[in-house]
């Protein structure tokens, strides 16, 4: 599969469809991929493709103004849809081979430690948006359920659910790893950096900031939000991130109408959008 | 640096009485930002608005905090004098420590804490508030009648005199509402066809009035000054230019039994028919659910006899969308069903009439030409009874909880009526109170009783039963105590009455709230009776409350005042209180487009949002999608609500 | 033998809220039994307003009532002015000259033919 | 009514149109409710930041109650179908987050409901005060502040 | 040199808790950090790299300056007085220990920061040597060696042994606590490095500096970089920080934070950022480490832990740096 691709992005490359090529390359340890734009035919000798490759590369299209191939795993290409949708990505100036996925390898320490805990989960294996498709999508994994996470929490005892926040959160640095890997996290300057608010802050001074840090970075992504996971494999701390996340996209789910965001590139998201009959039922 | 002026109102004792007043002014003074604290009796009198002048004047104030009564009350005649000194009205904040403190919290102690509180907060709000400056935003010199009646037209014909193009919109074929159905009129018996198809001709021949009856509203976007608004003109099934109103059809039509809606089911009229002979327009309508050619395909003789060629079967509803600058709510009302009202053997007897199908009787136009008759056996009743408050002043769920405040004087009228005609009749009328709140009307009411002799009867009737063909009625007569068990031949009821159906959907689509009576909600019930809620939409007639034909000339004269006040300004000063995005943080996402109820946003070449101040009503919406707080609000800035939190949590 | 009836008392077992009433006089108007009554409903509710409860536990009406309820149906103001005349029967009923069993006689009564359950009843009944 | 000592802070979102002129109405019909509860205006329920709710959690507040127009009778139209939806996600998260859902309250009040309004705000402290104090989405900055400075 | 056996460890941690706050590697979720000691902490002596460091503890990412506030019109500013009872962190790595010397070199060189100067002195270090580095390890490239932790104390464990040796008269002190359950012995437990990693760090002369700064392909090197701060965060040795208000209703506490040279506002001055591009930032971080910090301190900025080749989202890392940039000239 990597050979077609590598001949792929070689063809494109010279019949000048594409100035430049996004894809990975082997990093400096064993299991280190990086993102990279290859330019050169030569250069897209170094094109890697496996387990490692795990990065979701559709938030480094934001805003390219020259014509790109980017290869895709079928996760990322939900996360392109939306950020197509939300005009941060011309869609005109990308070319994107779908590339099928049999789920990334966790790291722990630079070591392979199993399968990414959203790749057991994965529901997205047909991939969303593509110019190509290089190797057939994957066969949907076996069915455990994405929500099983959220549902433990819900189970639980309301002062052991603030007691299990409490101390995930409390080992937040705060180096907003999460913000930044989030393809729809793409304000020029988040709130928490600017003064519209009052509450631009660097670190989580107190226990509030921590908690309310992450509860406006999952508010402010709900309904946009495409589970793609890469919040809770950028974490330093392994601080569950993904579950708020998806405590958010469940209720969606059961009050506002099944919806997975960058399915498409128009229908608005639930929070942009209102159903007077179905949400009269939303009990508050 | 910021130099802010508190003053705090006693408004006489409404907030002295609750609230130490001196502790509040002493302990604001100490706010940061604060120049001068004072408090006086009444901030709202001419006294305290100089006051609020000079002070400005005076310390070269950059914001002024008033804590009085509710801003709804008085904020724009506190922003108006500080205008008049030279301070920018929006710099200008109200803290609200009469309805929301002194008013409804006893304890002095606690409610000067929280006077206080809002105090700092309405402070910390507006170290924070910029000048704002109102926009302006362009006026349609046109407006917009919503309903026929006589509230209607002479709103139409006030607005037209006044040089502006007016366009009714009607739901029946026929302008004249419920009062073209009347007979004679209180307290002067004038005629009431005599009254009104004169301003009815009128607003037809009015070059500035065009009227769309058998037409309904379908939709309304925009605000005031710019509402569009698409009618829907249902199909005639008749060429309103080609029918001369000669009457040929309506003679020959086949279907005769359908139960006439103008003349209330006393008698029928046929398919193609207008509702009255003085329909203006006069051009007839086909009732497609009950005309045989629609209903089987066979027929057509209306269109074999009509000389000039008007009916055309194939007319289908049009749509036509206009844009008008005001609007007039004038829907009128409906009598209730009595269907909870068994006891009153309504729907047994033909003999038991409501008030407007009496009146219908009574009028020489009528389907009796005019002879009271009982409907049962034709012969003329000997003996009649009035029976009020039928269905209101009643708490239950089965009638309406206010007083219909109409039925006492038209049952003297009608009581006239049938005794000037045939004074052998005797009548009586079971009454709890005879309301008669108007000019000449107790002399109306005391007339009747002397000198026609009419029985007025305090008790009310209990029972009503249709016997063979007489009426037994079982009443009481409170002021005697006495039980009476007599036998009448005809009664009527004076019905309770209600907004008419489509007052609700209307209001909807206009945005103005309705009661939950369905009346629809006037801005305020004393100081702005005939405005609604919404800018730019006025009411008239009973569609807002229960009310006579003189209130409701009044009141639709009040209206086309007010129409006519906003159509002559060009430019209308718009809300300064709008969105505004900021063009370094905004990444062109269009979240904010999405929940705009408005479509006041827009994402021009620059690629960023950028809001059309004539659109935007300031909701503020799109400024809690964006994530990262480049749309904000003038006036409610995300930092002024956020220090009003931090202020008043203190 | 009147002890002193207070109108609260009256309201409190009829539970109906008699200031509501418009005197409109549709009550009296519906009662079948009205022709037999000395204190017809509608004045039910006005003695009843003014207090003077014991006139109407001596009236005959009471006893005409059929509680058929048509003044409750038909009243505009929810007044219900049958549970009136009911709670007034009640207080009629209870009084039974008084003659139930004061609590420390009885340790006297007490023997082995005598059933516990008829002394706890005559004890409590006709009490509130 | 003081189960406890412990004086509850509410702080009340009211749109202008109507649960303002509902509160304002409560106060032309003196119809008493906690002087806790204090009103901050706004000019339509979809207004109300999470960021304002959470602020006033972090400057002391025990209850947040939003206030609007009944779905339908929004004067901007749809502003409080977004409330809604809004609300209905925050707060779930916050209860996921082990955050007392009866600290927050959604509620739609008219212009007309004046009693309601009264009601409502004094059936929300009585549920705050059984809540006790906040102490799950606090700042302890802003409480020791709070606690070592005497109650001026 | 004192020796204690294994199976005592527990007894000796608790003695040590009892008369002194002791952090040690815990297992946390599916991280080990330092934590205070608490007999059911999952205490995880094996796994290398904890996910916070002792800078935490010498130099907190949120750490109160002082509180001024206003009554009634006087002004009083009182210095923020957390008190600092002393601790000791058990468990320390070889790098971090190395680290805590970098940040002396900046904290308590004139003028001395006196926060950061309670909390070392307060500090006792316990140094746990290395067996085996891990995929990520290079302590070894910046002449650390692993298998000879300095610190307050080194200890070394094998199978069934720990080995314990104070070097400081602070070490001392800790160890009279715990005297009785330690018994004298004259094993030395010194193992060889298993693996030398080297590289190519010579070309980070200071004199280099102008050549290094406008080497061409640091743009290629920071394509992917997502400016997050986990690179600095996670660092033992990076110690910039920033320094804000917050307004607690009643008085203002002054406090200073952690602070990120990868972040847009980082150095945001008056005048505007003298770092706008992404890439210039990505320079800043490796530049100050390899080039600037040894030149004011003649020791590199970095410690070789290689928390950051594990942080990095985008895989981007110091190796990189090192091995990849081209000094024009000589590449």
């Amino acid at each position: 599969m990597l050979e077609i691709m590598k001949q792929r992005a070689k063809e494109l490359l010279e019949s000048g469809r594409v100035v430049r090529v996004l894809g990975w390359q082997r990093g400096d340890f064993p299991n280190l991929r990086e993102p990279v734009f290859f330019t050169t035919a030569k250069q897209l000798d170094n094109l890697e493709y496996d387990r490692f490759c795990a990065a979701n590369l559709s938030k480094y299209l934001i805003g390219t103004d020259v014509p790109t191939l980017a290869f895709l795993k079928p996760c990322d290409t939900y996360s392109l849809n939306q950020l197509v949708k939300e005009r941060q990505i011309n869609r005109q100036m990308t070319y994107i081979i779908g590339i099928g996925c049999e789920g990334s390898a966790k790291l722990t320490d630079m070591e392979e430690n199993g399968t990414l805990e959203r790749c057991l989960v994965c529901t997205k294996t047909v991939h969303a948006a593509f110019d190509e498709l290089i190797g057939e999508d994957a066969a949907p994994r076996e069915k455990n359920d994405r929500f099983a996470g959220v549902g433990e929490i819900e189970a639980m005892e309301i002062a052991a659910r603030y007691t299990f926040w409490q101390d995930h959160l409390a080992r937040c640095i705060r180096c907003n790893a999460c913000r930044n890997i989030c393809p729809v996290c793409h304000c020029k300057k988040c709130v928490f950096d600017n003064t519209k608010y009052d509450t631009a802050q660097r670190a989580n001074a107190s226990a509030f900031e921590e908690q309310m840090f992450h509860i406006i970075r999952a508010y402010h992504v709900a309904g946009r939000c495409t589970d793609c996971g890469e919040c809770n494999r950028a974490c330093p701390q392994a601080i569950p991130l993904h579950l708020l996340n998806r405590k958010l996209i469940s209720d969606i789910n059961h009050m506002f109408g099944e919806y997975q965001a960058g399915t498409d590139t128009e229908t608005p998201g639930p929070l942009t959008n209102f159903d007077i009959e179905m949400d009269k039922e939303v009990g508050l | 640096m910021e130099k802010i002026g508190v003053f705090v109102c006693h408004c006489g004792s409404n907030i002295k009485g609750n609230v130490d007043t001196a502790a509040v002014v002493e302990q604001i003074s100490h706010v940061d930002g604060v120049a001068m604290a004072v408090e006086y009796p009444y901030m709202c009198a001419e006294a305290g608005q100089a006051m609020i002048r000079n002070a400005i004047t005076e310390h070269g104030l950059t914001g002024v905090v008033v804590a009085a009564c509710s801003p709804r009350m008085h904020e724009a005649t506190f922003r108006k004098a500080a205008e008049r000194a030279g301070l920018n009205s929006y710099m200008v904040e109200i803290a609200n420590i009469r309805e929301q403190c002194s008013w409804v919290h006893r304890d002095t102690v606690s409610a000067t804490k929280k006077a206080v509180a809002l105090a700092r907060a309405a402070v910390a709000k507006v170290h924070r508030n910029t000048p704002l400056h109102p926009g302006e935003s362009s006026v349609t010199k046109r407006a917009l009648v919503v309903g026929g009646g006589i509230a209607g037209i002479q709103a139409a014909l006030d607005i037209a005199e006044a040089g502006f193009e007016v366009t009714i919109v009607e739901t029946t074929p026929s302008i004249g509402g419920k009062m073209a159905q009347l007979d004679k009129t209180f307290p002067t018996l004038d005629c009431s066809a005599c009254i009104l198809t004169p301003k009815m001709v009128d607003a037809a021949g009015h070059d500035n009035i065009a009227i769309h009856t058998y037409s309904e509203i379908e939709k309304v976007e925009g605000f005031v000054g710019n509402f569009t608004v698409s009618i829907r003109k249902k199909a005639r099934s008749v060429d309103m230019d080609k029918c001369t109103g000669c009457g040929d059809c309506w003679a020959k039509c086949p279907v005769k039994r359908v139960p006439s809606e103008f003349d209330s089911g006393l008698c029928n009229r046929t398919a193609i028919y207008t509702p009255f002979a003085q329909a203006v327009p006069n051009v007839p309508v086909i009732d497609r659910t009950n005309c045989v050619k629609f209903k089987t395909g066979r027929c057509g003789l209306c269109r074999t006899v009509c000389q000039p060629g008007a009916i055309d079967f194939d007319q289908q509803d049009e749509i036509i969308t206009e844009n008008f600058g005001a609007v007039v709510l004038a829907t009128g009302y409906d009598t209730i069903s009595l269907d909870k009202f068994g006891e009153y053997a309504y729907h047994d007897s033909p003999d038991v009439l409501t008030a407007l199908e009496f009146e219908r009787m009574t009028n020489a136009a009528g389907p009796t030409d005019g002879r009271i008759v009982r409907m049962s056996d034709g012969h003329k009743p000997k003996s009649i009874t009035f029976i009020q408050c039928v269905g209101s002043r009643d708490i239950t769920n089965r009638g309406k909880t206010y007083c219909s405040k109409i039925c006492c004087m038209y049952t003297a009228k009608q009581a006239i009526l049938i005794k000037d005609k045939y004074p052998d009749v005797d009548v009586q009328v079971f009454y709890i109170d005879v309301r008669t709140p108007g000019k000449n009307f107790d002399e109306f009411y005391r007339r009747a009783a002397e000198e026609y002799g009419v029985k007025y009867i305090k008790g009310q009737v209990g029972k009503v039963v249709n016997v063979g063909d007489t009426l037994h009625i079982q009443a009481v007569d409170m002021l005697e105590g006495r039980h009476m068990d007599i036998q009448t031949d005809m009664i009527i009821l004076a019905t309770a009455i209600q907004p008419s159906a489509t007052a609700k959907t209307t209001a909807g689509m206009f945005s103005s709230s309705v009661d939950q009576n369905h009346f629809m909600t006037e801005a305020h019930p004393k100081l702005r009776p005939v405005e609604s809620h919404t800018a730019g939409v006025f009411l008239a007639g009973c569609g807002q409350g229960p009310k006579d034909i003189p209130e409701t000339v009044a009141q639709a004269s009040a209206a086309a005042a007010k129409v006519i006040g906003l159509l002559v300004k060009d430019k209308l000063m718009t809300n300064p209180c709008t969105a505004a995005t900021d063009e370094d943080l905004c990444n062109n996402c269009g979240l904010c487009g999405n929940v705009c109820p408005y479509g006041a946003i827009t994402y021009e070449s620059k690629l960023t949002a950028s809001v059309n101040n004539a659109l935007c009503q300031g909701c503020g919406a799109c400024v809690v999608t964006c994530p990262s707080g480049a749309m904000d609000l003038h006036g409610f800035t995300n930092r002024q609500l956020m220090a009003e939190v931090d202020a008043i949590c203190k | 033998m009147h002890s002193n009836h207070t109108k609260n008392e009256l309201l409190a077992i009829s539970g109906a809220d008699i200031d509501r009433c418009m005197k409109c006089g549709r009550c009296s108007a519906s009662c079948p039994s009205h022709q037999a009554m000395d204190i017809r409903p509608h004045q039910f509710v006005s003695y009843a307003a003014d207090g003077r409860v014991d006139a109407l536990l001596e009236c005959n009406s009471l006893w005409q009532c059929l509680s058929c309820f048509a003044c409750i149906q038909r009243c505009p103001r929810d007044v219900k002015p049958a549970q009136l005349i009911e709670a007034a029967r009640l207080m009629v009923i209870r009084q039974q000259g008084e003659n139930y069993i004061d609590p420390d006689e009885i340790p006297g009564l007490l023997n082995n033919d005598v059933p516990q359950q008829l002394l706890v009843s005559a004890f409590r009944k006709y009490r509130k | 009514m003081q189960i406890t000592d412990f004086n509850p802070n509410i702080v009340a979102f009211c749109c202008n149109w109507c649960s303002y002129a509902g509160a304002d109405l409560a106060g032309t019909s003196r119809l008493q409710y906690p002087v806790q509860v204090r009103i901050i205006k706004v000019p339509c329920s979809c207004r109300v930041d999470p960021l304002f709710i959470l602020r006033a959690f972090q400057r002391g507040a025990d209850g947040v109650a939003v206030c609007g127009c009944h779905p339908g009778d929004c004067h901007y139209a749809t502003g409080n179908y977004y409330t809604r939806r809004r609300m209905a996600l925050l707060h779930n998260m916050l209860d996921f987050m082990g955050i007392e859902r009866d600290r927050m309250l959604l509620q739609w009040v008219s212009a007309a409901e004046g009693a309601k309004f009264a009601k409502t705000m004094t059936d929300f402290v009585e549920n705050i005060h059984m809540l006790g104090k906040n102490t799950r989405l606090a700042d302890w900055r802003v409480v020791n502040a709070g606690n070592n400075e005497t109650e001026s | 040199m004192m020796k204690i056996a294994k199976e005592h460890l527990p007894r000796l941690f608790a003695a040590l808790a009892k008369q002194i706050d002791l952090l040690l590697p815990a297992q946390q979720a599916e991280v080990v950090n330092f934590a205070p000691f608490c007999p059911d902490a999952e205490i995880d002596l094996t796994t290398l790299k904890t996910a916070n460091t002792p800078k935490h503890f010498f130099l907190p990412q949120v750490e109160d300056l002082y509180t001024a506030a206003v009554n009634a019109g006087q002004i009083s500013i009182s210095a923020a007085d957390t008190p600092i009872k002393p601790f000791a962190i058990f468990g320390v790595r070889a790098c971090d220990a190395a680290a805590l010397d970098v940040l002396d070199s900046v904290y308590l060189s004139d003028p001395i920061d006196q926060f950061y100067q309670t909390r070392r002195q307060a500090g006792c270090i316990i140094t746990l040597a290395c067996e085996k580095p891990t995929a990520s390890c290079f302590c070894t490239a910046f002449g650390i060696n692993p298998t000879e932790p300095c610190g307050d104390i080194t200890t070394w464990l094998t199978d069934d042994v720990l080995y314990w040796q104070p070097n400081t008269e602070k070490g001392d002190k800790i160890t009279e606590l715990v005297a009785d359950l330690l018994q004298l012995t004259d094993e030395s437990p010194a193992q060889d490095i298993s693996e030398n990693i080297c590289l190519p760090l010579d070309k980070f002369n200071p004199d280099n500096l102008l050549a290094l700064f406008n080497a061409p392909n640091w743009q290629d090197l920071s394509v992917a970089c997502i400016a997050c701060g986990a690179c600095t965060f996670v660092c033992p040795t990076c110690q910039c920080y920033d320094i804000t208000d917050f307004d607690t209703g009643t008085s203002i506490t002054r406090y200073r934070c952690w602070d990120s040279c990868l972040y847009s506002d980082f150095t945001q001055m008056a005048h505007g950022n003298p770092r706008t591009t992404q890439a210039e930032r990505f320079r800043q971080r490796f530049m100050h480490k390899l080039v600037y910090h040894p030149a004011n301190n003649d020791q590199y900025g970095c410690v070789g832990c290689g928390r950051c080749v594990a942080a990095c989202p985008a895989g981007l890392n110091i190796v990189k740096v090192i091995k990849k940039l081209e000094v024009a000239g000589n590449v």
